[in-house]
């Protein structure tokens, strides 16, 4: 269940996002490198994330989408 | 002798200064020199150029369009500049950040790993240096010293303990073409 | 699942150029939002800046007007007055609207031209590389204020929402925001849509002041940055209302 | 007979009226100050906008707006305030919008004098903005082809998108001659689908003028030479009064062309066989027409309320053929006809 | 040795200093911004003034008063910024004041982009503002050739009291090379007894360019003609490469002229007889120097950054005596030389 | 016999070429009475705007500049950065210092340009014949305002001292002034005065609005000008001191 | 046909209207017309003068430096203009205000009160219409009844009650000259 | 003795003098009339002017010099 989803190619790892996350789960990812060259911010633990969107909101580069999972007992809408 | 030389990489490379030394260099040992950098749109990250043109004789046009040597420091700059070399020039590739090959046969290419060297001796900030050492190597317009030289004279006295570092660097970047 | 954020509608899809960490594209995120909320996507007109925004119109999927330095106010002016009933902002910086545009966001102002301007206050020249804006804080080293902003020399800086506020115009607005965390985010982003409002309502014209980071020509990781703008810049750019009083 | 007698500044404005202009952005100058105050009355009677701008900058960049927005749109100044619209014209020639520009010449340089002059003819059809490109420079000699002038410049303006400039001086502005405006209201103006008129119901439309890749600009640069070669070889006008057995031909625009009129028929009253090319368009110059009555010409003589400036573009189109020679008057001081024929005598001695 | 590896824009700033101008008032702009950046460090050093400006307006209207004041002072900018100074230029010119504008030309119209250009020559050279004036206008062509001109052009603003244009590039802006500064600190500046310094001891003076009465404008503007006269006579300025033999003259200035000197290099390899001429003054044009090495020369090829400028100077000059042809690249690209070399190849076949 | 009133030595013995009643005439002496009582006119230098006073480098016997339009604040600049201890004085009216010459003036004072402006505000274009100013009233008839000025057009007229004294500049002086009597004479000349002192002290910028009569675009007497300047104008432009608050 | 008149006078006397009622008239009767005001420096108070062209053929130049007819209604007026007129050209001297005598033999002179006449017929504010009776009266080039049609149309309803006091001054005028 | 001098050849005749006199004693000469063509202001009633300046200074175009007579006893300064 992917609550946040990061465009990784448009990441331009200015760790913003990083700085704001109430459950400081968005790191940088080290590991990869786009194309543009620079390490993208990523969240691994999808479960811990609230939704809070704050990653997002803080974002200068539209690279999060945010969602959150319908209140149990509804369907998807 | 007029060598005409571009030299590009991603920003952050250090290729500006690169092309800046060996104009500064050239001065130094009298000839005749002029930098010119690509100042495009691209100001923001992406690519950075500049030629350096090096001669014994008044430079007519500091415009470089057919490179007699090139120094590529990424891929995006190996495909935009292996095309304008002259016939019977020379192609610096730096194979720590270039897989690719090249493709033109009517020049002569150097491949050099130039960031793992610089890693090797300590800091990658120097991969350039390694690039510069095996062009001098080839081209033999510049004397090394001249560019030590140059850094003496640009660098501020509290960073002056880098130039041992950068002679290395020039040191080994010449023993890979040797 | 409910998207719960998303790239707005009338964002385009493309990558700015701007520089990793500038908040320029946090603002214009924020001005997309606003448009696609109030269902004028159709119906705005936007009119871009010469400064680091000058591609605002490959930003903004609504029909764009690119100015000339400074001018963006007289250029929504000529084109709010041929179409009184779309809905015309400008995006200007501050070297743009503060500097070489300043007699024209004064009049349009004085005007009570029916237009919204989004002012972004980065205290600098970005896009030529940093020199002094006339909002650069006293002291700030800049590419031409070497030794940093000297009050003998080059006065204090223009705060410009303060001194809009205090021409008479009982039907304008003019708001102080700041970008540097979500929470302000979200302040910043119900101003705008008040500013723009103002405008649909017909009542004059708006500004919103937008503290916004230069990391690059600052010299500072965006995350630094952010953290100048709250420590140095509030101070001195307080956030908030500063609108003309009522009466004439 | 449906003449008025009207002022050069008043009934340019009402020709702008009856040409579909609803948008004036000015700001005072004089001598063309009556073409704003005019507008400032006229405009509100027809739902159209007149906008005292804060400034001459201000005045060009609200056309701009305007313009991009799809207007039929003017503004006008006189010669101190042309030079501050100099940015805004190269902008709005760059973005290829149209527009009608009103430039009643006063003495220069500087501050100078409020009295007619013809010294902003290089401004004018060279390019006083930065960069390459060209206004469609119109010269009237009179009130009624001011009137004409006018609605054709609007035309003109929308066909080629480019700004048109209609060039005439104090005197042209202030003196009073019958007019007739024959055209009505022109009820169907082109439609501009590349207007900022919000994106309802297609994809959005940009103004611009800012190409960052240099083989952007080149390619946009080079259409507008296109576009330019296209009015040289169209838009070229000119009159010629007496030129079929001219021997000395004046070359003259606007006022002083009428000054060099009645000098023409005071030479022919003396057997000297003098004749008048009146450019009407000075850009581009109608060096087509000029080329084709040099016949006889031994020699051209240019006059011009300057140190000489349309003489270059004489000598341009004669390329050497003709012998020219030039006077001028200058400082809002204007020739008469009796200095004009001493020139003549005295030109017609030395060829 | 005393040479510096320089950008062009950090020693033409460096030159203004050594020619005694302690006064500069500017406002960025790509790409020239480098000039105004190295004075706001190098004017506080020497006791001297830098000056941002809230606009280039501002820029040049403060030269303006401080140049009334008797100081030597400067401003730099690039084509948008240029056009916005143009009635300010006027103004200065007509109160006769003695000033350095510099001008480093990207491409245009409008915005354009940051790119080299050489757009701005009818600008520079016809005048931008309104009204008859000229600017002395120096094109450089080297990072050296920038040092020593600006160096002149201080002497000769202050000869002439007229201001004096530094005419070039982006590239000349941005390139380095080395640069010898020749003279050491001028320190004996002339002496200004018409500037405004309080009138102590003396008649009160008035700096103007306003003058209400057409005959007494008149009068003024004559004086400034003569004065314009006698620039012409003396200030022409040219270089030459290779004409004494020369079949193919190319014309070509700054930036440009570099590009056509290695086409002639080629075109010689190629058994061309190929030659250049380099107008170092555009205003004046140096015609007599063109007119001198046209003995051989079947026809001339203009090379510039622009859709054809200079080439109307150079057709004047030679009042169609030799054909002439243009090669242009616009909107920030750069001739090549091997294309100019082509263009050469291709105009001689069809003389 | 003790002269107690005589044509000040700062002024030249020449007729003004203003029209009968114009207040212009009033500034003009006053300035030349401060200049003489500061013992500064060797080394005063006045910059003359273009309005009717662009003659005003005729009637004042200190050196002189002729600016552009709406640049005196810029000329007064580049020449007082020359000569810092000269005293440099622009006089301007309200076309040429509140429309055109907005931003010169704006910068001037956020600068803290060490210069005394007299700007005479008399809400309308003399020079020109009678078009609006920024500072016309609402209502007022010009000739580019038939129907009397519009709010919903041309928004409210710019109460400048105001909106100077807006800005941060704490040894700026602003202040209104009016000549409508010999007792507002008085008080006018005692502000231009202090204006003068302010710049002589080193302290800032410093500038002087006088309100005056336009009989000639008014269409009115001399003596029913003053009288429509006191009942109209005042109450909209109140008298007054308007110098920034002390403290940033 | 061509007349080429220049009326010239203090500002207030009235002189822009004569001229552009003259050139109204010629315009009511079909003929070539122009009128050119000089528009000084002399903007306030001091002299005006205008330049008024009446043609039955195309006008070459409305600029009227060589006058047929000159008006003068004060005594700068008659410094300026009179040695700018045509030989055998006509003047009309406002003699009300003007007590110097023209000095010219080549050309014809009319003298006339036109102030006093003006008074007489009982307002000051008319002597320019005594003065374009007389004028009008002596070149023929207009009817008078076109001056008056032309007052029709350019004087606002509620002020056409002047007409007939026009009307007398034009007559007056006349009358001094028959 | 002339406590009040007009420069009747600089005189507007725009009256602001007239109105400020506190004795009443300035007004317009239409007797006069100067090169201008303006009938002049003028006092006649020097006596009663108590040299108090108003006229001078409200007028605009510097027609007016004032004296006071010296005190008694003094000399003229
Ligand atoms: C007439 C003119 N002058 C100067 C420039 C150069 N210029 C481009 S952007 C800019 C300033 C940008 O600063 P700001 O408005 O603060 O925007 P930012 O880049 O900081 O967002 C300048 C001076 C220009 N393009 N045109
Ligand atoms: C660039 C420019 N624009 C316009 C003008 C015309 N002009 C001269 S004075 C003036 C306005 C004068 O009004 P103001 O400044 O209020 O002075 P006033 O005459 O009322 O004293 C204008 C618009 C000019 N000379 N130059
Ligand atoms: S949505 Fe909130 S919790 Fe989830 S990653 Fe983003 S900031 Fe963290
Ligand atoms: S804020 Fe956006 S651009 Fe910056 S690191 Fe996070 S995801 Fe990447
Ligand atoms: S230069 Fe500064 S303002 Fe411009 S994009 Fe970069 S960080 Fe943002
Ligand atoms: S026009 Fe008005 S401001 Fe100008 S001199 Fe006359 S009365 Fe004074
Ligand atoms: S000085 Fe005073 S009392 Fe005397 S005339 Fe003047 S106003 Fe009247
Ligand atoms: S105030 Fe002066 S100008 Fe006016 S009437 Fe009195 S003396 Fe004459
Ligand atoms: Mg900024
Ligand atoms: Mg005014």
């Amino acid at each position: 269940m992917q609550k946040v989803i990061f465009n990784e190619e448009k990441c331009k790892g200015c760790e913003l996002c990083t700085t704001v996350c109430p459950k400081k789960i968005v790191y940088m990812d080290e590991k990869k490198i786009n194309s543009k060259g620079f390490h993208p911010a990523t969240v691994t633990q999808q479960e811990e994330c609230i939704s809070c969107g704050f990653c997002a909101m803080m974002c200068p580069d539209v690279v999060i989408e945010v969602r959150r999972p319908s209140k149990e007992g509804k369907k998807d809408e | 002798m007029l060598e005409e030389i571009v030299i590009a990489g991603f920003g952050g490379q250090g290729v500006m200064s690169m092309g800046q030394l060996l104009a500064y260099a050239g001065m130094l040992e009298n000839k005749q020199v002029a930098w010119i950098p690509s100042y495009g749109p691209e100001m923001r990250g992406g690519t950075a150029n500049c030629a350096v043109t090096i001669s014994n004789t008044e430079i007519s046009s500091p415009l470089v369009t057919e490179p007699s040597v090139c120094i590529v420091m990424n891929k995006p700059s190996l495909d935009k500049f292996e095309p304008t070399i002259k016939t019977g020039g020379l192609l610096f590739v730096n194979t720590s950040l270039i897989d690719a090959k090249p493709k033109r046969e009517d020049i002569s290419i150097y491949e050099i790993p130039a960031n793992a060297i610089a890693n090797e001796i300590g800091n990658s900030k120097v991969a350039n240096m390694v690039m510069l050492g095996a062009v001098l190597e080839v081209i033999k317009a510049i004397e090394p010293e001249s560019i030590l030289e140059s850094l003496r004279k640009v660098l501020p006295p509290q960073r002056h303990n880098l130039i041992p570092l950068n002679a290395q660097a020039l040191q080994k970047g010449a023993e890979m073409v040797r | 699942m409910k998207v719960i954020f998303e790239k707005p509608k009338s964002l385009e899809d493309v990558t700015f150029h701007y520089c990793p960490g500038c908040t320029h594209g946090i603002i214009h995120r924020l001005i997309a939002e606003v448009i696609d909320e109030l269902e004028i996507q159709e119906k705005t007109i936007g009119v871009a800046p010469v400064g680091c925004a000058v591609l605002a119109y490959d930003y903004f999927d609504v029909d764009m007007h690119e100015a000339a330095h400074g001018r963006a106010p007289a250029v929504a002016t000529g084109i709010k007055r041929v179409h009184p009933k779309n809905v015309v902002f400008a995006y200007q910086g501050d070297g743009d609207l503060a500097s070489i545009g300043m007699a024209e966001v004064v009049h349009a102002a004085a005007r009570g031209e029916k237009i919204t301007i989004i002012f972004v206050n980065n205290a600098i020249y970005g896009m030529t590389g940093g020199q002094m804006a006339p909002t650069t804080l006293v002291g700030q080293v800049t590419n031409t204020s070497p030794t940093g902003r000297d009050v003998e020399h080059s006065g204090y800086p223009i705060r410009v929402s303060e001194m809009l506020g205090s021409l008479v115009g009982p039907g304008n607005s003019m708001k102080r925001v700041s970008v540097h965390d979500p929470k302000h985010i979200g302040q910043a982003k119900k101003a705008i849509k008040e500013a723009f409002i103002n405008q649909i309502e017909g009542k004059g014209f708006s500004l919103v002041e937008v503290l916004s980071t230069c990391p690059t020509n600052w010299g500072k990781t965006p995350v630094e940055a952010l953290k100048w703008l709250e420590e140095k810049m509030l101070p001195y750019y307080p956030l908030g209302d500063f609108s003309p009083k009522e009466g004439v | 007979m449906n003449k008025v007698l009207m002022k050069g500044n008043e009934a340019l404005a009402e020709a702008a009226v009856r040409a579909g202009c609803r948008y004036f952005f000015g700001y005072p100058i004089t001598p063309q100050t009556e073409l704003p105050q005019y507008l400032s009355k006229r405009m509100p009677e027809i739902g159209g906008v007149f906008l005292q701008a804060e400034s001459e900058i201000a005045a060009i960049n609200m056309v701009y707006g305007a313009s991009g927005a799809g207007a039929r749109v003017m503004t006008s100044s006189s010669s101190p305030g042309i030079s501050l619209k100099a940015e805004g014209i190269s902008y709005i020639a760059g973005a290829e919008l149209p527009c009608v520009i009103v430039n009643m010449m006063r003495g220069g340089p500087g501050l100078g004098t409020i009295q007619p002059a013809q010294g902003d003819y290089f401004q004018a059809t060279k390019g006083g903005g930065h960069g390459d490109y060209k206004l469609l420079v119109l010269a009237p000699a009179s009130v009624q082809e001011a009137v004409d002038l006018t609605i054709q410049a609007f035309d003109l303006a929308d066909k080629y998108r480019n700004p048109v400039m209609i060039l005439g001086d104090g005197i042209l502005g202030q003196m009073m001659e019958p007019v007739e405006f024959k055209l009505t209201e022109n009820n169907e103006l082109p439609v501009k689908e590349w207007a900022t008129t919000g994106k309802k119901g297609r994809k959005k439309n940009i103004i611009n003028s800012l190409y960052l890749q240099a083989e952007k600009l080149e390619q946009h640069v080079n259409r507008l030479a296109d576009k330019f070669g296209e009015m040289e070889a169209k838009e070229q006008k000119a009159e010629t009064y007496l030129t079929d057995d001219a021997e000395i031909l004046l070359a003259a625009y606007g006022t002083t062309s009428r000054v060099c009129r009645k000098a023409v028929d005071m030479a022919r009253e003396e057997g000297i066989k003098a004749g008048l090319f009146r450019p009407i368009s000075l850009w581009p110059f109608p060096e087509y027409a000029l080329q084709q009555v040099l016949g006889r010409v031994k020699g051209i003589l240019t006059v011009e309320m300057s140190l000489g400036q349309m003489i270059e573009d004489v000598r341009l189109a004669v390329n050497g053929k003709v012998p020219t020679d030039f006077y001028g008057r200058v400082g809002g001081m204007v020739p008469t006809s009796r200095d004009v024929l001493e020139k003549i005598v005295a030109f017609r001695e030395v060829l």
